[in-house]
């Protein structure tokens, strides 16, 4: 598998960054789908994964050498965000991957839908909306995916904490057992 | 061809003589949903005119649950997202975590991994046939062939890993046991028995009036619509596509396997053709098979990885040609021992996404061999 | 005497059932209260010794024509009426006075002339009479009937031709 | 021009050939009713009655394969179970189960000092996947497979709940259901026990040598 | 009316009721193990003698599945018409025991009374006529289980059966043709020693569509299609449990011999076979070998084919069953007129062209019904 080189893509859209621990290509914000329609234009027409990934506001600490060429210890805020990464790789020319990711704020999570471009992005970003909350603009069908439709919050998140229970709705058996405990009823 | 990709949520037009249409929810109790899938159906007649599925009921927060264990303990989960073909799954999940932690495979694991493997693929397709067959209406038999069949499979299985469908037998560097004495004759004899059941089967269905005229031109996919929906597996080659990972990625020791990817030449894929593509995908694998264990060597099957660990920050994302497409594991390593963040790609959900397009103005019945010819799992589309 | 216990008993359950299928509103109902009339019709038809006759009473009105009054009964809106909701229509008086017409004018002049059909011998119509009757002097008006039945075959076919959805063009291979 | 048909026929050949099969040709076309086609043909042949007819060997849990795994089981050495259990409570498994069945809790003396072993062991097998996961991250080979499968019980909540001691089973009992994998595990804890003692033995050797040099030094001082 | 009468009419009825409900029960069990076997499994094996371990081979299991069957709770879906939902079993029981007094069964125990119990001018008519009403239960159990899936296997059923009978009728219009008589034991007598009517080229294209017409109106595989369970989970019976769901299962099952036992009548020679000159009565056991030969063959195909496409069945009835058998009552008109010049030539010659007629006409049709259906051929990739 030979791999893409993200130059020319970086090349092309200079607003865009390139994470490289990530290895990723950090999409510049509004730009998601101009910068989809160019790479499958250039050979990109498989889209093989999508999904979101949650980073809650953190303390990074980092080893820098500074000025003086001692190393110290730098502690640095991150703040929250989603990315919504892309695995794009190119059936035609059988190389890949180039991954995508559209950086978005946790409370306000929004991102451009992929979906026009690379049908594969259907299911998955609704999964990606039901999970991690993130709004699709231009999504055709935004809907729940895996969880059912009255669900509230997105399970996904890394601050989601689950309910006691689920679907706990009143039932007769608690009125029966209130009345057993108030001995009304004779079992 | 954004054209092509295009999702259309609209309903058909229906002309001529007026009537009420019958919305039907096909599941999730239904004997061919493949589990608890459910199609919200509307029919005019018998014509399917609208169709949405609805998915979820199998779901468990798989990525969830992973992210809060260790890489090791999610590996039995893994197990059961495609409960068909655990060894495959274990596989790709292994390729993803191997690559955070630069372990090398022993080569005696790396033979190992392509036997259980291709035995999977066998496993899957030949019952997937069977329950293809059954959606078209057969009482079970050609389904009860194949479960004869891998029952053989299965038996191997249980001999090198103690269990039989939730094997749990990849571990990260390699295996997690030695096959036992004798195992390897024992997998021959099985995969040299193979091909004469599948003369049989295919003397039994290939040619099938009833099937043919069933099967060909139901369903099609055309070539532009399946790249762009991401569709992989031998849906994305009975649409004209000779894409197969084995041969793209090269992923363990691939390369060293003569074998050949059957496609289709045409533009368009039916489900005859996937059912075909299949019938021949499993002669391949025989092929390969019979390679490998001519091939295998003695030797170590486990490599210096430690059951726990903690891999430095990276992200890496392992595919694989499963049977059922590509399965891939996205993972995320933050320093500690868990994953942050631990993604499959489902070949069975991404797969679905065409559902519509290939339903659409066909009979109710045509739905149903529709959605066995894509071959789902309902772990795996849910997880 | 066995014939006449036979006879009052199928009229009962021809009668009946004729009087069900006008009075319930559910359709289903009532299609299946008039079969149940054509079958006590059949049963009298046998008991006269037409048995082709009973037989194609079964075979044309049971079989063919409450087939197809169920399948029309599918196409319309409402099926299932309430069942006790006007149970007398407005008009029941003049229905009445057309069932009465429709009895005299029939009925009226082979009642008058029942004695004398007692006397005459009692003929058994077999198939094979009946099939000669057919060919040989009544042979036109089958000609001619089962050409109107064709041509009636024909053009609904023809109708239905024409309110089939549009096909779409034949995939290639 | 092919037969009218003939695909049908064919298949009906096939059915057929089936049919027949099935009453002369057990080993291939009824794989499940009939064992004789395993190569190692150890199985019960009264299998296919199983509750009414137990086979002999299904009474003992002997297994059907080397690799078979059911629940897990504590091993002891022999004797009383507590006095050699193998367990010391390091809660590692507890710790790596995936579907978290397993609940231990330290055993302390009288004086509250911890002594190695667990005072409560409890594994839930209606929760266990058999994954073999503890057996795996164990560093003191303490907790092993076990295969005995006839658990089911009338009561739903205590009954599937494994204690301590309905967990504890001997090695001896061990080397009967997986000998050969048994028998590894020994040698790898006798190798184990071995370098240790090696270890402790050229500690000791070190440690006697560094003394001696001491004592010869001192010797030496003392003769100066 | 004599007391006497009626008893012979008893006589001539409760017997072959008997006999009918009793093969069936083994028929089931038969059909059962047949299709265990073709599929490689064992079937039933287990139920035998009560409280003893003897398994018989499992012929006990049809009266074990009664006897749950009987007790089994009947549910009636809320909203149901309760009625018809009761009814409709009952008529479908109806006509398929009615028009078993039909068949030609010679059965010792039968005086002349007890036969004119059933003697009809026009059996065969009436043997359509009756089995016609099956049409109607179903579409009755289909409409009153107030479910999608009941009623779209109740439609299904019917157009099925409406179209399907127009082939099976025109099919046995031949043979009543050929005798010139619409009286059973007539077509049955003119076919005796062995002067089967399968054994003429027009004869054995209708026995055959006379069989596949017959397996549609049977609702067996693979025209099952009003119950498809994997499209329409059971169709009609959806609903239905208990007790009424045996009836309706008893009914299809007395349909399946009345209707072979009718193609055994008109193609087979009815109860004709060798050793009949010693033993008169053989004739009934010759009958119901030859109907347990059909059922056979029912199960085989059972065991082997998928079923067809709803659209595919209708068109496999207008566009090749009937045409087909059309034709095939002008080539047994020309066969018998060429009977009567009574030479062997024009007979040889009759049979030749019957023969390559009704085989062209039938791949004809084939061609131009299926198309482009064909086995494909595919490419590799390295």
């Amino acid at each position: 598998m030979n791999e893409i080189s993200h130059e020319p893509v970086l090349q092309q859209f200079p607003d865009a960054e390139w994470d490289e621990a990530a290895g990723a290509v950090i999409v510049p914000l509004g730009q998601a789908r101009t910068m989809a329609e160019w790479l499958l234009g250039h050979g990109l027409d498989y889209c093989s994964n999508v999904t979101g990934v949650d980073y809650l506001e953190r303390e990074v600490k980092e080893k820098i050498t500074n000025d003086a060429g001692e190393v110290e210890t730098v502690t640095r805020t991150e703040p929250a965000r989603i990315d919504v990464v892309y695995h794009l790789y190119s059936m035609q020319n059988k190389t890949g991957p180039l991954v995508l990711k559209q950086r978005t704020s946790r409370d306000n999570a929004e991102a451009e839908s992929l979906t026009p471009v690379w049908r594969s992005c259907d299911l998955q970003e609704r999964e990606v909306f039901d999970l991690f909350g993130v709004n699709f603009k231009g999504h055709p069908d935004q809907r729940r995916i895996l969880m059912w439709d009255e669900f509230e919050g997105h399970p996904m998140r890394k601050d989601y904490t689950e309910p006691f229970d689920y679907e706990w709705e009143p039932t007769p058996h608690n009125e029966i057992l209130e009345k057993h405990q108030k001995g009304k009823v004779i079992v | 061809m954004s054209t092509a990709a295009a999702p259309n949520y609209e309903l058909i037009q229906q002309d001529g003589l007026e009537t009420n249409l019958l919305e039907v929810s096909m599941g999730p109790h239904h004997p061919s949903t493949h589990g608890v899938f459910r199609m919200d159906v509307k029919l005019d007649g018998e014509t399917v005119v609208d169709l949405r599925p609805v998915f979820g009921y199998l779901h468990r927060n798989h990525e969830k649950l992973a992210e809060n264990m260790s890489y090791l303990s999610s590996m039995p989960f893994t197990d059961r997202l495609d409960y068909f073909n655990s060894m495959t799954n274990n596989w790709a999940y292994a390729l993803a975590a191997e690559k955070l932690i630069e372990v090398e495979v022993p080569e005696r694991a790396e033979y190992l991994r392509v036997i259980m493997a291709e035995l999977t693929r066998l496993v899957n397709h030949v019952t997937l046939i069977g329950f293809f067959i059954n959606d078209l209406g057969a009482l079970g038999t050609p389904l009860l062939y194949a479960f004869r069949e891998r029952e053989k499979i299965l038996d191997l299985f249980e001999q090198a890993s103690g269990a039989r469908m939730m094997c749990n037998y990849f571990r990260f560097g390699g295996l997690r046991n030695d096959v036992p004495e004798g195992w390897l004759k024992r997998a021959g004899e099985v995969v040299d028995r193979f091909p004469y059941f599948l003369d049989e089967y295919e003397q039994l269905l290939c040619e099938n009036e009833i099937i043919l005229s069933r099967t060909q031109g139901v369903g099609n996919l055309p070539r532009e619509l399946a790249i762009s929906a991401g569709v992989t597996g031998p849906m994305l080659r009975a649409s004209g596509v000779a894409y197969d990972l084995r041969k793209v990625d090269q992923y363990g020791i691939y390369d060293r396997f003569k074998f050949r990817v059957p496609y289709t030449e045409g533009d368009t894929g039916d489900c005859y053709d996937r059912f075909m593509i299949r019938v021949l995908e499993m002669r391949e694998s025989i092929g390969i098979l019979k390679q490998a264990l001519a091939g295998i060597s003695e030797g170590e099957i486990m490599g210096n990885a430690p059951r726990v660990f903690k891999p430095k920050p990276a992200e890496s994302y392992g595919r694989i040609e499963g049977p059922k497409g590509e399965l891939g594991f996205y993972l995320i390593a933050d320093g500690t021992p868990k994953p942050y963040r631990y993604r499959v790609r489902p070949p069975s959900l991404i797969n679905l996404t065409v559902l519509r397009d290939m339903c659409l103005g066909g009979k109710i019945a045509d739905a149903v061999i529709i959605l066995g010819s894509i071959d789902i799992v309902l772990g795996e589309v849910d997880r | 005497m066995n014939e006449e216990i036979s006879f009052w008993i199928l009229s009962a359950i021809a009668v009946l059932g004729a009087l069900v299928a006008v009075r319930k509103r559910n359709l289903i109902h009532g299609v299946f209260a008039l079969l149940v009339f054509f079958a006590g019709l059949s049963g009298l038809f046998l008991l006269l010794l037409a048995e082709f006759i009973a037989a194609v009473q079964v075979l044309v009105y049971i079989g063919a024509v409450g087939v197809l009054l169920l399948f029309a009964i599918m196409l319309t809106e409402r099926v299932a009426g309430d069942d006790d909701r006007r149970m007398i229509s407005r008009g029941w008086s003049w229905g009445l006075l057309a069932a009465a017409a429709v009895f005299v004018v029939l009925l009226l002049r082979p009642i008058q002339q029942l004695p004398s059909q007692d006397a005459a011998q009692p003929i058994k119509p077999s198939v094979e009479a009946l099939g000669h009757k057919l060919i040989n002097p009544y042979v036109v008006t089958l000609e001619v009937l089962a050409l109107l039945l064709t041509a009636a075959l024909i053009g609904a076919v023809t109708a239905a031709q024409g309110l089939r959805m549009p096909k779409e063009e034949d995939s290639p291979e | 021009m092919s037969i009218l048909g003939g695909g049908i026929f064919k298949g009906m050949a096939v059915t057929l050939r089936n049919f027949l099969g099935s009453y002369t040709n057990k080993k291939e076309r009824l794989p499940t009713i009939d064992y004789s086609w395993r190569a190692d043909g150890a199985l019960p042949q009264g299998i296919g009655d199983y509750p009414k007819e137990k086979g002999e060997q299904l009474s003992d849990t002997t297994t059907v394969t080397e690799y078979s795994r059911n629940f897990p089981m504590l091993l002891h050495d022999g004797g009383e179970p507590m006095d050699t259990v193998r367990c010391v409570a390091c809660q590692i498994c507890e710790r790596e189960c995936p579907p978290q069945c397993i609940y231990i809790e330290k055993d302390y003396d009288e004086n509250g000092k911890y002594i190695k072993r667990p005072a409560v062991f409890d594994i839930d097998v209606s929760v266990c996947m058999s994954c073999q996961i503890c057996v795996e991250v164990c560093p003191f080979d303490a907790i092993v497979m076990n295969s005995q499968f006839e658990l089911s019980t009338p009561d739903r909540f205590g009954g599937l709940l494994m204690r301590r001691d309905d967990l504890l089973k001997s090695n001896d009992y061990y080397h009967k259901i997986h000998p050969e994998e048994a028998a590894a595990r020994d040698a790898k804890i006798a190798a184990e026990k071995a370098a240790k003692e090696a270890k402790k033995k050229a500690a000791a050797e070190k440690a006697r040598a560094a003394a001696e040099k001491k004592a010869t030094e001192a010797a030496k001082e003392d003769a100066k | 009316m004599s007391f006497e009468l009626l008893i012979d009419i008893l006589i001539a009825t409760v017997p072959l009721m008997l006999i009918f409900a009793t093969v069936f029960a083994f028929t089931t069990w038969l059909e059962r193990k047949a299709l265990a076997r073709i599929q490689n499994r064992i079937g039933p094996n287990k139920v035998g003698i009560p409280c003893t371990r003897i398994g018989l081979f499992g012929l006990g299991q049809p009266t074990a599945d009664g006897i749950k069957m009987i007790f089994k709770e009947n549910i009636v879906p809320t909203g149901a018409d309760r009625l018809f939902h009761l009814l409709a079993p009952i008529l479908a029981l109806i006509p398929s025991m009615l028009v078993l007094c039909f068949l030609p069964l010679d059965f010792p125990w039968l005086n002349e009374n007890s036969v004119k119990a059933f003697l009809l001018d026009g059996a065969v008519i009436f043997f359509f006529a009756i089995t016609g009403l099956n049409t109607l239960a179903v579409f009755m159990a289909g409409w009153a289980s107030r479910n999608k899936y009941s009623l779209l296997g109740g439609m299904r059923a019917v157009a099925q059966m409406i179209s399907y009978e127009i082939p099976l009728v025109l099919s046995a219009v031949i043979v009543v043709m050929m005798v010139g008589s619409l009286d059973a034991a007539e077509i049955a007598g003119e076919q005796k020693g062995g002067n089967w009517f399968v054994f003429y080229p027009w004869g054995f294209a209708a026995f055959v569509i006379f069989f596949i017409a017959a397996l549609a109106e049977t609702n067996r595989s693979p025209f099952d299609l009003p119950e498809a369970e994997s499209e329409i989970i059971a169709g009609y019976f959806t609903e239905y449990s208990g007790f009424k769901f045996a009836l309706f299962f008893l009914a299809e099952y007395i349909a399946m011999f009345a209707i072979s036992g009718l193609a055994v009548t008109l193609f087979l020679g009815g109860g004709d076979g060798p050793g009949l000159a010693v033993l008169p009565w053989l004739s009934v056991i010759w009958f119901l070998a030859k109907i347990f030969a059909l059922i056979a063959v029912m199960i085989w195909l059972r065991g082997t084919l998928p079923r067809l496409r709803v659209d595919q069945l209708m068109g496999f009835a207008w566009k090749f069953m009937l045409p087909l058998s059309i034709l095939n009552i002008f080539v047994a008109g020309f066969a018998w007129h060429a009977k009567q010049l009574d030479s062997q030539f024009i007979m040889v010659i009759t049979w030749v062209i019957s023969l390559a007629v009704l085989y062209g006409a039938a791949s004809g049709l084939n061609q131009l019904n299926r198309g482009k259906v064909r086995p494909r051929e595919y490419k590799y990739a390295e």
